[in-house]
């Protein structure tokens, strides 16, 4: 073993403060070092070529360095190592400016200081071995969780850089939440008119292979290497057969309430979920079917000219592997009952935003006519609640909902527009326009007539009178007056709620929520897309409540991230994991339920002992997933789990240094 | 003869008639009248020199990870205590259930010199249970100590409680007393039925954490703190450590304190008992914060 | 059978008659109550002060002399006495100090488990509904009745959890019962200005009369209330109407006692089920 | 107004703070309490002015306020709060000062005759230790 | 006397992530600490066991430090959990020993904290310059 020793002035950072010609000198008398030197600018390309030069002349095997933070620098000099044919991890840093220099004031003591931490790096070094980080091969094929706007986009660029993508939605149709808007803010789009052609663009795309009516059933594996199970749930139509003709739902005797149109239309036991659901091919919803129900009926069966109803059809559980996934699984409106102030469900004339947003779609429920639903007939003052449930500890979600001022301005425009003897009341506690053009959209709004209350509704009564209308108890904090209002209709502007399977989603991925539900993203400044599991991205409102640009720009970089991945074309681990010491371990596996990344698992090994073959257990590294903490080396009672880089006798050998 | 050591023999004598295991290992008399030792059974007709009785307290559950051991049907004696250690084993992987009888026993409670063992007063699994066992003996003659409800944890490790209402400087020369004493002879290590490793760490050359050769009270210190450490979560409460230290040092109140200070802060876990991971195999957000603004840091 | 609790305006106001008619509807029902053998005022008002605990001590004596009676519950008519028995033992079940406190100074050791029961409660929970229905002999077909709960009944909504505190329907539901039709009006849940009858006189009626001219634009006939706070500021603010302006103030038990047809019958009844009952537990002894 | 030189003292703060267990500082000026308020009207500081002060530490100002007085602790506002501050409870907070601090309060009681007792005794307890 | 002199020896174990990041902080922005601190960098506090920390003891620091992220900031997660959960049963230890669990001192310190990791340090050392030299644990063996 031969070290050599490195000392930098950094000019004058730690030559002021730290002599360092002594701690060459007495770093110098310690075993094994056969040169030491003390040099101006280690990190220059001088000092570089003075290291390479000592590595070369006196065959040094090791190199430790005193010098600034090996958090600035230890980069620089492991590839200094790999240049000079040595492994990086032989190179050993002493943070002498950071944490002596610079802190201190006492130049004599700051050097016997400065001494002990190059002989604590020498000593760290003497137990030094080379690492090397675990590359694995990735496979070329992306997931996406969820048919929203997110996951459609995602999918598109993914597919657009030339690789397979299947893309998973648990309803008939993908489109999401989207399709049931009627326009788009800030700048009034149809939101049809912009996301269909995305729709059809994912269906008709020969690198995107659609999964609708089918949900996640199981992942295993990791970064590179998923292994997904889907359970597609038995639609009940064969997908060849049938040419999407409608003859059947024409035909179905069974009404249910329409889930798309919030309950404001009727729909059939077969049905396709809007007009222009992609694909466009009718599922049977059995829970509701007379056949399913009764046994008798069959019409559909009956009527069907291509013979493509099978009532025997069954859950399929489709298999495959990937090797990134995108989650893109997006959110629910909180049903706000729970506000009994506001009497929803008690009263008809009180409905949600998504509710008024379906009666102003012109293929909505009442093609763009707008009705109270209480008398069918046409309201002409409408109030608006914002934060029905959003911002509010009490009985609802803490957090912002984000986009519902918007989307209220939004409302308020379209009424105006569209029915210009309407008066729109909005009642906020905070109006919230960052975005690019939200302010000015807000200012439209007002200038197109909607009145804007600062307070927050107290309550919500029925007046009691013949027209069945209703009484908003307010403030208005500009008058500092109690003001009421005799409403036709109330709209409340629900909270963003994570999905109800959320939870479960994350379970099987091995990815964190939130306190609110919401899936939490690596760091939250840094690394916006990407989880604590490798190789799962996150897109769109899953994340945490967004609007559509913002969703669509995520789910683009979660895209640039899968492409990332699949054009290196393998991931590369840490080089500084946990490794075990077979010969030691006893395979209790008392270290794998520390571990955050799942990379320890059991493994049987052979051995022989006393003549005889043996199986025995030991715990095995899965190095790609393995990010090095150490937890499991800080439990493990035989100190058989070490850490490279930071392996026990390191650690001890400095320990014994100081 | 009590009506369990009567049925073991017969047991024991039947399992090696037919052959279904190759030894039966127990519990014999030893040269004194309060003092059992194990034994291994080999024939038939030696099963009557099994016993089981108030002074078996002796783990036998770790002679199954001996040499010898393996490759053979055996049948084990396991009090309640025993099959914790047993099922902690298997859990960790460390022996199979496949190749082992199991005959459980109804523990009366162990002696401690004159007194019943503060461990078995405190303890609620006398007995294993009926399903984790091949058969299970019962009957055995309880002492009116013993019956009803078990000791709190307070109330049998009484010692704790003292040590703990006493002055720092007072603990320390209480330990410095004990610990000088030690001869690091790795007999309460040996005994203890959840020192289980392949190869201890105190046997390492490299780290040398202890040097045996030294006779050292910073050495004593760090074995008994590392010790109690590697069993506290997983300890099974036999008491075997501190019963066989000759030089009766109660080191057993080292785990004892740790599993108490477990039990409030994470709840109750009884190793063998519920589900592994143990204690200290786990970690969450919800568990308390000692060192965050208003902790004892 | 229920301990009762009457509390000191019940009490003091006898004469109202709504003790002795809701104890007659009950006994007429089925239901049994005695009264607790030693009460004392429960204080009126529940101590928000979170680090005070002397005002919780003589509800709490009740509590627990409701448990040493063996009765199967406390229960009481007064609005206030509801609302603060209910409260306090609220605490008691969730609040250890509280219970260290309070224990040591009444040297008991009380934790919440008597349950605090109002008469209408007792009518949905343990005499329901349809029972009710039947029992009505002379249907009120004619009334329109507004229902007015008062603020000691309905909040804090999770602690008195009697009934949805926005959108009450437990005294609608008995008005549905009795035949009459239950009116909605705006200002239901709102106060009736409490005691600042006391104090502040002229705010307590115009609150008052609030609630009643908007009952009264919601068509009702008559108003009924549990409160006798309520009922007293409810009638008073029409004191200078006309009489045939007035919109007449009751006590819920009043259509009650009409519709099951009348105190006389109440009595009979309320015997009858005595007489059966006490045969019963003979015939069984 | 200017604000005064000299806010709430700590120990005041504190003093509010053990006796209604809420953090007022949650509270963000929604309004809700004094849009359901039935005593607005008589109130000289709405319910959501009452919380702004006590985060400005305008004590005095809460204290000479008729506000205090008019709430009779119906509880619309604090069943509704969004932030869970219980505004009722913070006015009760700053009476139990009052009523700690000098025994009694600056109003008489008055009793008139056939007032129901649960009023005259809440009334009494209001403005009485 | 002896007091004005004594000069404690502190082992710190910190976190690679937060605590010796802050550490680095204090340094770029150049804070000023006592010199009796060494600082050895750990990938999260969690890689320290007890035996470490003891032989620090034994090798005569009359003080340890085991810094880590903030808990619910942990670089990996739940690595800091581990370590308040292993670290308050060893002070526990300590403590029923009679011996200084003071000395034992666990802190979470984040990136960014470089006045935290100064005020530590600092209050950290003087606090063991009232103690004195600890020798309770000292192993001889280590004596140099």
């Amino acid at each position: 073993m031969k070290i050599g020793v490195f000392i930098c002035w950094c000019g004058s950072n730690i030559k002021n403060m730290v002599d360092v010609e002594r701690v060459a000198e007495a770093t110098g008398k310690m075993p094994h070092v056969v040169y030491t030197q003390d040099v101006q600018y280690l990190c220059s390309e001088v000092g570089q070529s003075d290291i390479g030069n000592a590595i070369d002349e006196h065959q040094l095997d090791r190199v430790v360095i005193g010098a600034c933070s090996p958090r600035m620098h230890e980069t620089t000099f492991q590839q200094l190592m790999n240049r000079k044919g040595l492994n990086p991890y032989y190179v050993e840093i002493a943070n002498i400016r950071e944490h002596c220099s610079w802190v201190h004031t006492d130049k004599a003591k700051a050097t016997v200081k400065a001494i002990d931490l190059v002989k604590k790096a020498v000593a760290k070094s003497y137990y030094a071995v080379p690492l090397h980080a675990e590359s694995l091969p990735v496979n070329k094929r992306a997931l996406v969780i969820g048919g929203g706007i997110a996951g459609i986009q995602a999918a598109l660029d993914i597919a657009d850089a030339g690789y397979p993508v299947d893309l998973l939605e648990k309803e008939s149709s993908i489109g999401g939440k989207m399709a049931q808007f009627d326009k788009t803010f800030p700048t009034l789009d149809c939101s049809a008119c912009i996301l269909t052609p995305k729709m059809v663009e994912a269906a008709t795309h020969e690198n995107i292979t659609l999964h609708t009516y089918s949900e996640l059933e199981d992942v295993s594996g990791y970064v590179g290497n998923f292994h997904v199970t889907i359970r597609k749930r038995a639609t009940s139509v064969d997908e060849e057969r049938c040419t999407g003709c409608g003859e059947c739902v024409t035909k179905c005797p069974a009404k249910v309430d329409n889930e798309f149109d919030q309950g404001h239309s009727k729909r059939k036991a077969i049905y396709t979920l809007f007009a222009q659901a992609v694909p466009n091919k009718p599922v049977l919803d059995r829970k509701n079917c007379i056949y399913f129900k009764t046994g008798k009926c069959g019409v559909c069966k009956k009527i069907c000219p291509t013979d493509a109803i099978n009532y025997e059809m069954e859950d399929q559980l489709i298999e495959n592997d990937y090797g990134a996934i995108i989650v893109a699984t997006g959110f629910e409106l909180n049903e706000p009952t729970h506000l009994g102030e506001y009497h929803y469900g008690h009263h008809p004339d009180v409905i949600t935003s998504l509710e008024l947003e379906r009666m102003l779609n012109a293929s909505g429920p009442t093609q763009g006519k707008m009705y109270r639903p209480s008398n069918g007939k046409e309201p002409k003052r409408i109030v608006f609640i914002q934060c029905a449930g959003s911002r509010d500890r009490h009985d609802g979600n803490s957090y912002c909902s984000k986009v519902c001022c918007l989307y209220t301005a939004k409302h308020t425009i379209l009424l105006n527009e569209k029915f210009p003897d309407t008066e729109s009341y909005v009642f906020y506690i905070d109006v919230r326009t960052a975005g690019k053009n939200y302010e000015e959209f807000y200012e439209r709004a007002r200038q197109m007539g909607a009145n804007y209350l600062r307070g927050h509704v107290s309550k919500v009564e029925p007046l009691g009178d013949s027209d069945n209308r209703l009484l908003v108890r307010g403030y208005d904090g500009s008058l500092g007056e109690q003001t009421e209002i005799e409403a036709d209709l109330v709209v409340l502007a629900t909270s963003i709620e994570p999905q109800q399977g959320a939870k479960k989603l994350a379970g099987m991925l091995g990815i964190s929520s939130d306190r609110n539900g919401f899936y939490s993203e690596a760091h939250a400044k840094l690394k916006p897309v990407e989880t604590q599991t490798q190789g799962v991205y996150l897109a769109g409102v899953c994340q945490g409540p967004k609007d559509i640009p913002e969703a669509v720009s995520q789910a683009s970089g979660t895209a640039a991230k899968a492409i990332v991945l699949f054009n290196r074309g393998q991931v590369k681990g840490v080089p500084t994991t946990a490794m075990v010491d077979e010969e030691l371990c006893s395979g209790c596996m008392q270290c794998k339920p520390v571990c955050p990344y799942e990379a320890i698992s059991q493994e049987m090994i052979t051995e022989r002992a006393h003549g005889k073959a043996r199986q025995r257990p030991v715990a095995s590294i899965n190095r790609a997933l393995c990010q090095g903490c150490g937890a499991c080396a800080g439990l493990c009672r035989s100190g058989a789990m070490d850490i490279g880089g930071f392996t026990g006798r390191q650690l001890l050998a400095e320990v014994d240094t100081l | 003869m009590c009506k369990i050591t009567e049925e073991l023999q017969q047991i024991a004598a039947e399992l090696l008639k037919e052959g279904k295991v190759d030894l039966v290992l127990g519990y014999t008399k030893g040269e004194q009248e309060e003092q059992s030792v194990p034994c291994i059974v080999t024939q038939p007709e030696d099963a009557s020199k099994l016993i089981f009785d108030e002074y078996s307290e002796k783990a036998l559950s770790k002679y199954l990870l001996e040499e010898s051991f393996q490759d053979k049907k055996v049948a084990i004696v396991l009090k309640g205590c025993d099959q914790r250690a047993f099922k902690l084993m298997q859990d960790e992987s460390r022996l199979g259930r496949e190749d082992v009888y199991l005959i459980g026993v109804e523990c009366p409670g162990m002696k401690w010199g004159e007194d019943l063992s503060p461990f078995c007063l405190h303890c609620d699994y006398r007995t294993p249970a009926k399903e984790d066992v091949d058969s299970l003996l019962t009957g055995a003659d309880i002492p009116e100590a013993m019956q009803g409800e078990p000791l709190d944890h307070e109330d049998s490790f009484t010692d704790i409680n003292r040590l703990e209402k006493m002055s720092k400087e007072e603990r320390f020369e209480f330990w410095k007393r004990q610990l000088n004493r030690c001869k690091r002879c790795y007999t309460c290590r040996n005994a203890c039925p959840v020192c289980t490793c392949r190869v201890c760490v105190f046997d390492r050359e490299n780290p040398d954490y202890i040097d045996r050769a030294k006779d050292q009270m910073a050495q004593h210190q760090f074995y008994h703190v590392i010790r109690a450490f590697h069993v506290s979560d997983r300890c099974v409460s036999c008491g075997e450590c501190a019963r066989v230290c000759p030089e009766g040092i109660p080191l057993h109140l080292l785990n004892q304190k740790l599993l108490r200070e477990l039990d409030k802060f994470y709840g109750e876990y009884q190793a063998g008992i519920d589900e592994v991971p143990t204690p200290l195999s786990h970690a969450n957000a919800d568990e308390p914060d000692f060192f965050g603004k208003e902790g004892k840091a | 059978m229920l301990g009762y609790y009457p509390g000191c305006t019940v009490r003091a106001q006898k004469e109202d008659g709504f003790e002795q008619e809701s104890l007659a509807i009950l006994a007429a029902l089925g239901i049994k109550a005695q009264e607790l053998e030693e009460w004392e005022c429960c204080g009126a008002v529940y101590p928000m002060a979170q680090d005070e605990y002397v005002g919780l001590l003589a509800s709490v004596r009740a509590l627990n002399q409701t448990e040493k009676e063996e009765k199967d519950g406390l229960l009481t008519l007064c609005s206030a006495c509801y609302h603060v028995l209910k409260r306090v033992n609220v605490r008691m079940k969730n609040d250890e100090e509280a219970q260290k406190r309070v224990g040591n100074y009444l040297e008991m050791d009380y934790k919440g488990q008597t349950e605090v029961y109002h008469l209408m409660e007792v009518l949905r929970d343990m005499v329901g509904m349809n029972s009710l229905k039947e029992a009505v002999t002379e249907p009120l077909k004619n009334e329109k009745i507004a229902s007015y709960y008062g603020c000691l009944f309905l909040r804090p909504q999770k602690e008195i959890n009697l009934v949805d505190g926005e959108n009450p329907q437990l005294m609608e539901d008995i008005v549905r019962a009795l035949g009459a039709e239950p009116v909605t009006y705006p200002y239901s849940t709102d106060c009736c200005g409490s005691y600042h009858t006391c104090q502040e006189e002229g705010v307590s009626r115009q609150m008052s009369l609030k609630l009643v001219e908007s009952a009264r634009r919601a068509g009702a006939t008559q108003m009924i209330t549990a409160c006798p706070l309520c009922k007293y500021n409810l009638e008073k603010c029409q004191e200078s109407m006309e009489k045939e302006e007035k919109l007449p103030i009751h006590y819920m038990t009043v259509p009650i006692v009409k519709a099951m047809g009348g105190m006389k019958t109440l009595e009979r009844k309320g015997e009858a089920h005595a007489y059966s009952a006490e045969n019963s537990s003979q015939s069984s002894a | 107004m200017r604000i005064p030189q000299k806010t709430a003292a700590s120990h005041q703060r504190e003093e509010l703070a053990d006796i209604i267990r809420k953090d007022v500082r949650d509270c963000y000026q929604c309004m809700k309490c004094s849009s359901g308020c039935p005593f607005a009207e008589e109130m000289d500081y709405m319910p959501h002015q009452m919380m702004w002060l006590t985060n400005l530490g305008l004590y005095e100002k809460i204290l000479n306020s008729k506000s205090l007085w008019i709430c009779a602790s119906c509880l619309a506002c604090s069943s509704r709060c969004p932030r869970d501050i219980e505004p009722a409870k913070v006015m009760e907070g700053f009476r139990a000062m009052i009523l700690r601090e000098r025994g009694r309060t600056n109003v008489s009681p008055v009793i008139p005759k056939g007032v129901p007792r649960q009023a005259v005794i809440a009334n009494m307890r209001k403005f009485r230790r | 006397m002896m007091q004005d002199t004594f000069e404690p020896k502190i082992i710190a174990f910190c976190c690679n992530w937060c605590s010796y990041a802050g550490a680095d902080l204090a340094g770029t922005g150049r804070l000023k600490y006592p010199e009796n601190i060494r600082i050895i960098r750990v990938p999260c506090s969690s890689r320290v066991d007890s035996a470490l920390v003891l032989r620090a003891f034994q090798n005569g620091a009359d003080g340890v430090m085991i810094a880590g992220c903030h808990p619910g900031d942990c670089h990996y997660d739940t690595g800091n959990y581990h370590t308040r959960k292993r670290m308050m049963l060893l002070k526990s230890l300590m403590e029923f020993m009679g011996l200084d669990e003071e000395r034992l001192l666990v802190k979470w310190i984040s990136g960014n904290e470089a006045d935290r990791f100064k005020d530590t340090v600092e209050s950290f050392t003087s606090k063991l310059k009232k103690m004195g030299a600890s020798g309770k644990v000292r192993d001889l063996r280590c004596a140099k």
